[in-house]
């Protein structure tokens, strides 16, 4: 595979190293109410689709970026790529559909 | 039609022509008491044991493509019970006590060939974790050795010994384990439940649930709506699609392991034998052809398919391992959809669905744990089947 | 500036201090290797040290060096810096090596992070006295990068037989890669054995 | 018989080579096949399940008869291709899958068994009784099986690996393949053309076909001549692309030096392309038609005959027929009788054709039957009901052609039927994203479509790239359509072969319909359709259409099997690359390792790394003298051993210290400037994941350390912590495990060994405490760190200088401190003198425990959030009550076991009595007899009691007293004086 680096382009699959569902940027206050609950879904429950996939790739043979890459799970086809800090600046992986953490 | 020595030779003699069918090719009927999604091995196993035990109990397997085409069909066929932990040992023991009169109890040669497999020692701390894994296997009724380096020389003196970058230092053996023809288990599981009544229906891809009130009423289908009394979902890799039909999210991401096999060649490797240092394990199949696997390629996958990166460093561990196999040519590969469970631990259970029960999770391990689980859900099933 | 000037890697009769530095192939001199057209040479005079922006801060121009954009390597007198990461930078100095050559890039780099990095790698040049052929064609048996995009001034890091490396291209017929200091035998190895394979097919 | 004339092979250069022990001549452009036959050898394998005599039937690599093991020694390649072998002088090469000789095989006698050996005939028997299975009939059926055979010797040549990138990737180099590659190539686009064969050119190599009223091979080679001189384009001659990967990614294999006796440099490069575009020009595959007993030698594809003859001017009889049912069948009569080959019938399955030449036709007919034991020498004509045997030593079978297919489906797309052509050609949609099929493969067949789809496939997708691509002057060429009618198999008795090298026949199939096994996979699996090295490339449309038949659907209806790489089979060797012994991973050297080396170290692999594991002495017979006496020479003078191997992460910026607090499960932030704290990391699900030590060397500046197993996932951890959960926090990162050699000195003389280094700090206890640190020089001004940090328990330190000065630091440090009994100490050492002070490593670190099972429970801060600390609480954590504990065997001269299970004393034996395990192990020269550490249930309450130890693996059972962990100074008092 190859993956779209939004910094340096396409980058072989096999430089990177896949952590999986990026709602694992959406991780739960610890100190909240309830945390343990939240933090069970969040250590264990992944979104799994047969589709249309947002998941966290590490670019660890080049530039250490971890990247939400949108991937169909059925054809391997890549949809987008963007650098993780960015997604998770602008309010973490939750994206229409998806149900707040 | 029960297969006998007399019956394999009279139709040799007689050119066949009394073969009956292996399974029926029924029509759905609109209701039964259990139905099992997926015709894969769990599916098969499952419906085998629960119709061995509820005679009168109406049962169905449904399989959106043919029976057998999942993981079941594309595994290396590995079976064994050497595993550490209290919650998996005494399972995987059962199972493999089952696979040594799996033939006789369902007819049919599933080609269960108990040659042993070793997991090789390369450092002084996996030798003390393989111990401490044998010693779990003995406690649990398995068997287990631990060999010296000699004595996998002895065995295997084809494995790289004078330069190899991580030495060999010794292996876990365990000798009643080894592999099994997997297409014929699955065969064997789907021809003996059907003969026990259980539909077997092919081309028949559930699209959806009927629950009411909390309770599963039936599935939908390719082929029209089924109801049903308890429905039961082995399907491995389809896990987190079939039920998110039912509202549910699992521990679990779908990923592709690839396997791989070489031209035949007459027999060279005598059992199983697993490298320690890298990801690699390999058999040689009745036929002759070397059967070998690695690591998953590492993504969430439902395309069945891997990528180069693997295959490479899969050759790579083996050449490492054993570089008599450079000149064997790799002749097939493909890829599973393993479920993958967070903690690497299945999940057999029902779910908050009153009447819906799920098998799932089993990673790498769905195989060799076929039989076990089978008799495991009939042995729950049984618990709430007078209920 | 509290740096002191040492003498070379090369002479051993440096007084103060009196530790005899060892490159990271083990040796007291840089190895040299001929492969075809192709020369490989440790080259353990080289300092290095990573620059990382703060928050807030803005990127800083050392030694003159303008601080290039991803992918690309920049050279200044002396001095180089090519992109390793968002905000970050690996800067070398030519023959500073046994220098506090870290100390003296903190105080050209205000609110930056800064990290000595110079024995935290081998670092071998390649050059090739037949032109850019022969180290594109070293390049296509070692990493998978693009080598048609990978011109002079171009930097990347990127595997290597299972080591991470960075590569740079210095000049048409130069290249240098950097790898793990404590892997350099292996990288070496791996380096030689690429570079004779290509002699070999030439002949 | 003798050679034709013409041909492409150098008749001035005569190569001997032999088959069997039997030595025999070639020319230069011969394949093995083609030279055997130019030596009247027909017969050149047997057949995998019935043993039946078998030649080539086929001149390529979709060959499923021709099997040899090619050359000697530890080069032997079993299941070679004699039709794809390519000449060279001294090739030797043997008939495989053989008892006996090649012409008298006993295992032959499976043939008359054959009855018995129907398809799934193993599944059915074998059964009785139940133990004959395993110790008889498995033993006896392995022995049978497989073809050729490894010699269990390593392989001696070397394999190469390469990346390449590329706009345009044309696969095959035949008439479509090189009017691509001409059109990419003149556009100015980056092209890489691969072929298989040795010589470009495809089809036409094998045709009599002109183009530009010239031998084709004449504008083939003015192709080649102007791709080669096209500095954008790379011909790769000898390579296959095996297999189309995501993304444009290809693997394709070049066999460098398969051509040679023994390779010069490498034997074969795989290579991984990279394309833009992909041109699949792979051609087609020609279909037999099955008829009773076609699988003797001589019988073969019509194209097949048609290519030998004219490419390398040999026919295997020099009587030959052909059975056709379409127009190319004739098309190989009229080649061969251009060379003088005698025709002595054409039998077209079609009634209404007419002979397009001087040769018997037989229309309407089929042949039914053929007689010859090791090679064809007559076959049965029927027509109208009735038989005429006809002489001849060959046969030319031609059903029509196949596209291949292959690549464009290997991302699971399946082909589609194509009613004009009675085959399936790719489908619109759904292959690899941005692959064209052209030419045969898509089923273009004739040389005039070949051409112009190449070129017109290869404009659509440099236009796609934005290239201006005009299309190329094609040469004039043959352009007759191909018309055939259908005629899958000739009905009758008998066996009639689909699947050649498995033995695969239209009864088999049959049989397959009847018990039910009807999806094409089960048909594959029941039948072992299509499984053979040839994976089913001249069997599997066949086989399908004869399925359709019995089940009354239509082919299309009826499937096609999965196609999956490679598309012929790969050496695992080219597969595994590169280096495969000592070179498999990189090994990582620790700065020290000449001067340990120098010493006579012995050394142990840990992880990547070559860690000293001992400094044996002279006189020291057995390891373990040398380990205990360095274990005592630390705890009485001071030892000195290398741990750059630990991880180490420089952590900078305004909000360190927040970060730390996040990633630790204690405190770090509060950590004051100058000083070292002990940190635990968990995972998130609450398990103990890795332990090192935290140091803050400025208000904005920690160094921290991770296990050296863990060093490179903890940095992705922190990385991932970093910019995907904390991406406010200001706070840079980087790995400076290698820029630093790190040394521990330890023992009560270690602070006066430093002091003898050091360059004027005081080390005292005041000035310096236990876990102080600094950065200072050393040895006249070389920068260091100095950490007063104990792994041992003994007053001890780790200094830390650039890696170039760690390995004469070592040696300045044993010389200096040989008054104080300065001794270096290995991993062994190391080991014992941690289990000694009850510290946790590795297998007590095994991602299966916790932090409470540590000791470590309270550590984990409930004042503040940080990874993994919530899940640390849950129930089945909380309710965890093994714990890490001391055990000292009852009988000091007992042994104890890592690996072995604790037991209550007198209890059962079972996993469900089992209370734990022993982690690490170690003879103790400190306590004077072997101790270990372990994880036992109710440990903390338990000190005092014996419990045994179970170790069935090796049949110990020894008991053991429960004690502290703490077998060495438990109070601290050594590492704080």
């Amino acid at each position: 595979m190859l993956i779209p680096h939004p910094l340096l382009g396409l980058r072989d699959a096999q430089e990177f190293t896949y952590l999986g569902d990026a709602s694992l940027l959406n991780r739960p206050d610890g100190m909240a109410e309830g945390a343990d609950r939240a933090f069970f879904d969040y250590a264990y429950l992944r979104d799994n689709p047969a589709g249309v996939h947002r998941e966290l790739w590490f670019h660890e043979q080049g530039d250490r970026s971890w990247l939400v890459v949108t991937r169909d799970t059925t054809t391997h086809e890549i949809l987008g790529a963007e650098l993780a800090r960015d997604v998770a600046l602008k309010g973490g992986a939750r994206w229409p559909g998806c149900p707040a953490a | 039609m029960r297969f006998s020595a007399f019956k394999v030779v009279a139709e040799a003699l007689t050119g066949h022509k009394g073969w009956g069918p292996l399974w029926r090719n029924p029509e759905p009927k609109p209701e039964y008491d259990y139905i099992i999604i997926g015709g894969g091995g769990h599916g098969l196993s499952t419906a085998y044991y629960l119709s061995n035990t509820f005679r009168q109990a109406r049962i169905a397997v449904l399989e959106r493509g043919w029976l057998g085409q999942g993981n079941i069909g594309r595994n290396t066929t590995i079976i064994r019970s050497n595993y550490l932990l209290p919650g998996n040992e005494p399972f995987y023991e059962l199972s493999m006590k089952l696979w040594e009169g799996l033939e006789q109890a369902f007819n049919f040669n599933a080609m269960v060939s108990q040659r042993g497999i070793v997991n090789l020692i390369h450092s002084d701390g996996q030798r003390d974790a393989y111990r401490r894994r044998g010693n779990a296997m003995l406690l649990a009724g398995a068997d287990a050795e631990l060999l010296s380096r000699e004595q996998v020389r002895g065995m295997c003196p084809f494995l790289n010994f004078d330069n190899a970058r991580f030495p060999i230092k010794g292996g876990l053996m365990q000798r009643r384990a080894g592999t099994a023809r997997h297409d014929g288990v699955a065969w064997g599981y789907a021809r003996g439940a059907d003969q026990k009544g259980v539909d077997l229906i092919q081309n028949c891809e559930v699209t959806g649930f009927r629950i009411e009130n909390g309770r599963v009423l039936g599935v939908e289908t390719s082929r029209g709506y089924i109801g049903a009394r308890k429905v039961g979902v082995a399907v491995a890799g389809m896990s987190g699609k079939v039920m998110g039909m039912a509202g549910m999210r699992l521990p679990i991401e779908s990923h592709v392991l690839q396997a791989f096999v070489s031209e035949g060649l007459k027999p060279v490797i005598p059992g199983v034998i697993t490298f320690g240092a890298g990801h690699f394990y390999v058999s040689q199949s009745d036929k002759g052809g070397l059967v070998f696997g690695g690591d998953i390629d590492g993504y969430n996958s439902y395309a069945q398919r891997g990528n180069l990166p693997v295959i490479e460093d899969v050759a790579e561990s083996g050449m490492a391992l054993m570089p008599m196999i450079g000149r064997a040519r790799l002749l097939r590969t493909w890829g599973g959809i393993m479920d993958m469970s967070m903690d690497g631990t299945p999940i057999i259970d029902r779910t908050p669905i009153e009447g819906l029960y799920l098998n799932a999770g089993w990673c790498y391990g769905g195989f060799k744990a076929t039989p076990g689980l089978g008799l495991l859900l009939r042995a729950s099933a049984g618990d709430r089947h007078a209920a | 500036m509290s740096c002191r000037r040492i003498s070379s890697i090369l002479k051993e009769d440096a007084s103060v201090p009196d530790l005899t530095p060892l490159t990271a192939l083990g040796q007291t001199a840089p190895m040299v290797l001929t492969r075809g057209a192709l020369t490989v040479t440790e080259h353990p005079a080289l300092a290095l040290a990573s620059l990382a922006l703060g928050r807030g801060a803005v990127a800083p121009c050392p030694f003159g060096v303008q601080l290039p954009e991803p992918g690309l390597w920049a050279a200044g007198q002396g001095i180089a810096a090519f992109w390793t990461g968002p905000n970050q930078w690996m800067i070398e100095a030519e023959g500073r090596a046994e220098e506090d050559f870290a100390r003296d890039l903190t105080v050209h780099a205000p609110g930056c992070s800064v990290t000595e990095q110079t024995d935290g790698w081998v670092c071998y040049e390649i050059t090739s006295s037949k032109g850019a052929t022969p180290i594109l064609n070293l390049l296509e048996k070692l990493v998978n990068i693009d080598v048609a995009s990978f011109g002079p001034g171009r930097a990347t890091r990127t595997g290597l037989e299972h080591m991470s490396v960075f590569v740079i291209r210095r000049a048409e017929d130069r290249l240098a890669i950097l790898g793990m200091r404590s892997s350099a035998a292996s990288l070496w190895h791996a380096i030689g054995t690429a570079a004779g394979r290509l002699e070999e097919v030439l002949e | 018989m003798a050679r034709l004339s013409g041909g492409l092979i150098d008749r001035t250069k005569t190569l001997s080579f032999s088959f069997d022990g039997r030595g025999y001549t070639g020319h230069p452009g011969d394949t093995l096949a083609s030279a055997l036959f130019a030596n009247d050898v027909r017969l050149m394998g047997r057949s995998f399940k019935y043993h039946r005599p078998r030649g080539p039937v086929s001149a390529g690599s979709e060959e499923p008869n021709a099997l040899v093991e090619l050359r000697g020694g530890a080069r032997q390649e079993p299941n070679t291709r004699a039709t794809v072998a390519e000449l060279y002088d001294g090739l030797v090469a043997k008939s495989q899958n053989r008892k006996g000789s090649l012409s008298f095989d006993w295992l032959a006698v499976n043939d008359l068994l054959a009855p018995f050996f129907a398809a799934g005939f193993y599944y059915k028997t074998f059964m009785w009784p139940k133990a004959f299975w395993e110790r008889l009939y498995e033993p006896m059926i392995r022995k049978a099986a497989g073809l050729g055979s490894l010699t269990g010797l390593p392989d001696p040549d070397s394999y190469d690996k390469g990346f390449l990138h590329c706009d345009l990737l044309v696969i095959g180099g035949g008439a479509a393949g090189l009017a691509a590659a001409l059109t990419a190539g003149r556009a100015g686009a980056r092209v890489i053309l691969a072929d298989e064969d040795f010589r470009l050119g495809g089809r036409l190599l094998a045709e009599s076909h002109s183009l530009n009223d010239a031998p084709a091979t004449d504008w083939v080679a003015a192709a080649e001549a102007e791709l080669d001189a096209l500095p954008n384009v790379r011909i790769l001659r000898r390579t296959t692309v095996w297999g189309a990967f995501d993304h444009g990614i290809y693997g394709a294999l070049e066999r460098v030096s398969d051509h040679l006796a023994v390779p010069r440099g490498v034997r074969q490069t795989l290579w991984r392309i990279t394309a833009k575009r992909i041109v699949l020009a792979a051609g087609a595959t020609e279909r037999h038609i099955p008829f009773r007993n076609n699988d003797r030698p001589g019988i073969m594809l019509a194209g097949a005959l048609r290519a030998y003859a004219n490419r390398w001017a040999v026919c295997p009889a020099d009587r030959v027929a052909v059975f056709t049912n379409n127009d190319d069948g004739h098309r190989t009569a009229l080649d061969l009788m251009a060379k003088g080959v005698g025709i002595a019938a054409v039998i077209d399955s079609r009634p209404d054709v007419r002979a397009q030449g001087d040769y018997p036709l037989f229309a309407g007919a089929v042949v039914s039957d053929s007689r010859g034991r090791l090679g064809l020498n007559r076959i049965a004509v029927a027509r109208d009901g009735r038989e005429t045997w006809i002489e001849c030593g060959a046969l030319g079978v031609s059903g029509g052609w196949n596209p291949n297919v292959h690549l464009a489906s290997h991302h699971r797309g399946r082909p589609v039927w194509s009613e004009v052509l009675h085959a399936f050609v790719p489908a619109p949609a759904g292959g690899p994203p941005g692959l064209t099929a052209a030419g045969a493969a898509a089923g273009e067949g004739s040389t005039a479509g070949a051409l112009a789809s190449g070129a017109r496939v290869a404009a659509a997708a440099l236009s796609d790239l934005g290239f201006a691509a005009t299309l190329p002057d094609l040469p004039r060429a043959e352009d007759a359509a191909q018309t055939l009618t259908p005629l899958w198999h000739v009905p009758g008795e008998g066996r009639a072969w689909v699947d050649f090298q498995n033995d695969v026949t239209v009864k088999d199939i049959g049989l397959a319909y009847q018990e039910n096994m009807r999806p094409v996979e089960h048909l594959k699996r029941w039948t072992t359709l299509g499984m053979a090295t040839d994976q089913g490339k001249t069997a599997n449309v066949t086989a399908l259409a004869v399925m359709a038949e019995l089940t009354g659907k239509a082919i299309p209806e009826t499937g096609t099997t999965i196609f999956r790489p490679p598309y012929t089979a790969v050496p695992i060797a080219a597969l595994g690359g590169g280096d495969s012994g000592e070179h498999f991973r990189p090994r990582r050297l620790t700065p020290t390792h000449e001067w340990a080396a120098s010493r006579g170290a012995a050394f142990v692999e840990v992880g990547q790394w070559m860690r000293a594991q001992y400094f044996p002495r002279p006189g020291e017979t057995e390891w373990r003298q040398t380990v205990d006496r360095e274990v005592l020479a630390t705890r009485r003078g001071v030892g000195i051993c290398d741990v750059t191997t630990l991880g180490k992460v420089d952590v900078q910026g305004a909000d360190a210290g927040a970060f730390l607090d996040r990633i630790y499960c204690n405190a770090m932030a509060s950590l004051k400037v100058g000083m070292v704290r002990y940190g635990l990391m968990l995972r998130e699900d609450g398990f103990a994941w890795d332990d090192g030590t935290c140091a803050r060397l400025a208000e904005d500046h920690y160094v921290v350390t991770t296990t050296t197993a863990h060093a490179g996932t903890i940095y992705r951890h922190m990385e991932f912590c970093r910019q995907c959960l904390w991406p406010d926090l200001d706070v840079q990162l980087i790995s400076t495990t290698d820029a630093w050699a790190q040394l521990s000195v330890a023992g009560p003389q270690a602070r006066a060994l430093l002091e003898r280094v050091v360059d004027g700090v005081d080390l005292s206890n005041a000035a310096f405490p236990f876990m102080a640190c600094a950065d200072l020089t050393i040895c006249g001004g070389i920068r260091a760190r100095l950490f007063r940090i104990s792994f041992s328990g003994e007053l001890a330190y780790e200094i830390a200088v650039p890696a170039r000065y760690g390995n004469a630091l070592m040696a300045r440090l044993v010389d200096l401190g040989a008054d104080l009994g300065a001794t270096p100490y290995g991993t062994e050492a190391l080991g014992v003198l941690r289990i000694e002070k009850g510290h946790a490593a590795g297998n007590e670190l095994n991602g299966q425990t916790t932090a409470r099972m540590l000791g470590m429970g309270r550590m984990v801060s409930v004042k503040k959030d940080s990874i993994g600390a919530v899940l640390s609480r849950r129930e089945g954590l909380e309710a965890e009550t093994r714990v890490l504990v001391g055990l000292q065997p009852v009988d000091a001269g007992d042994p104890v076991v890592a690996g072995s299970h604790l037991f209550a004393a007198g209890a059962a034996r079972n996993t469900w009595t089992d209370q734990g395990w022993i982690t690490s192990a170690c003879h103790s020269p400190h306590v004077g007899s072997a101790i270990g550490l372990g994880f036992l249930e109710n440990g903390a309450n338990r000190m005092g009691e014996v419990i045994t130890a179970a170790n069935p693996l090796q049949g110990q059972e020894i008991a053991l007293r429960v004690v502290s962990p703490h077998f060495v100074d438990p109070e601290g008092g050594r590492l704080r004086a």
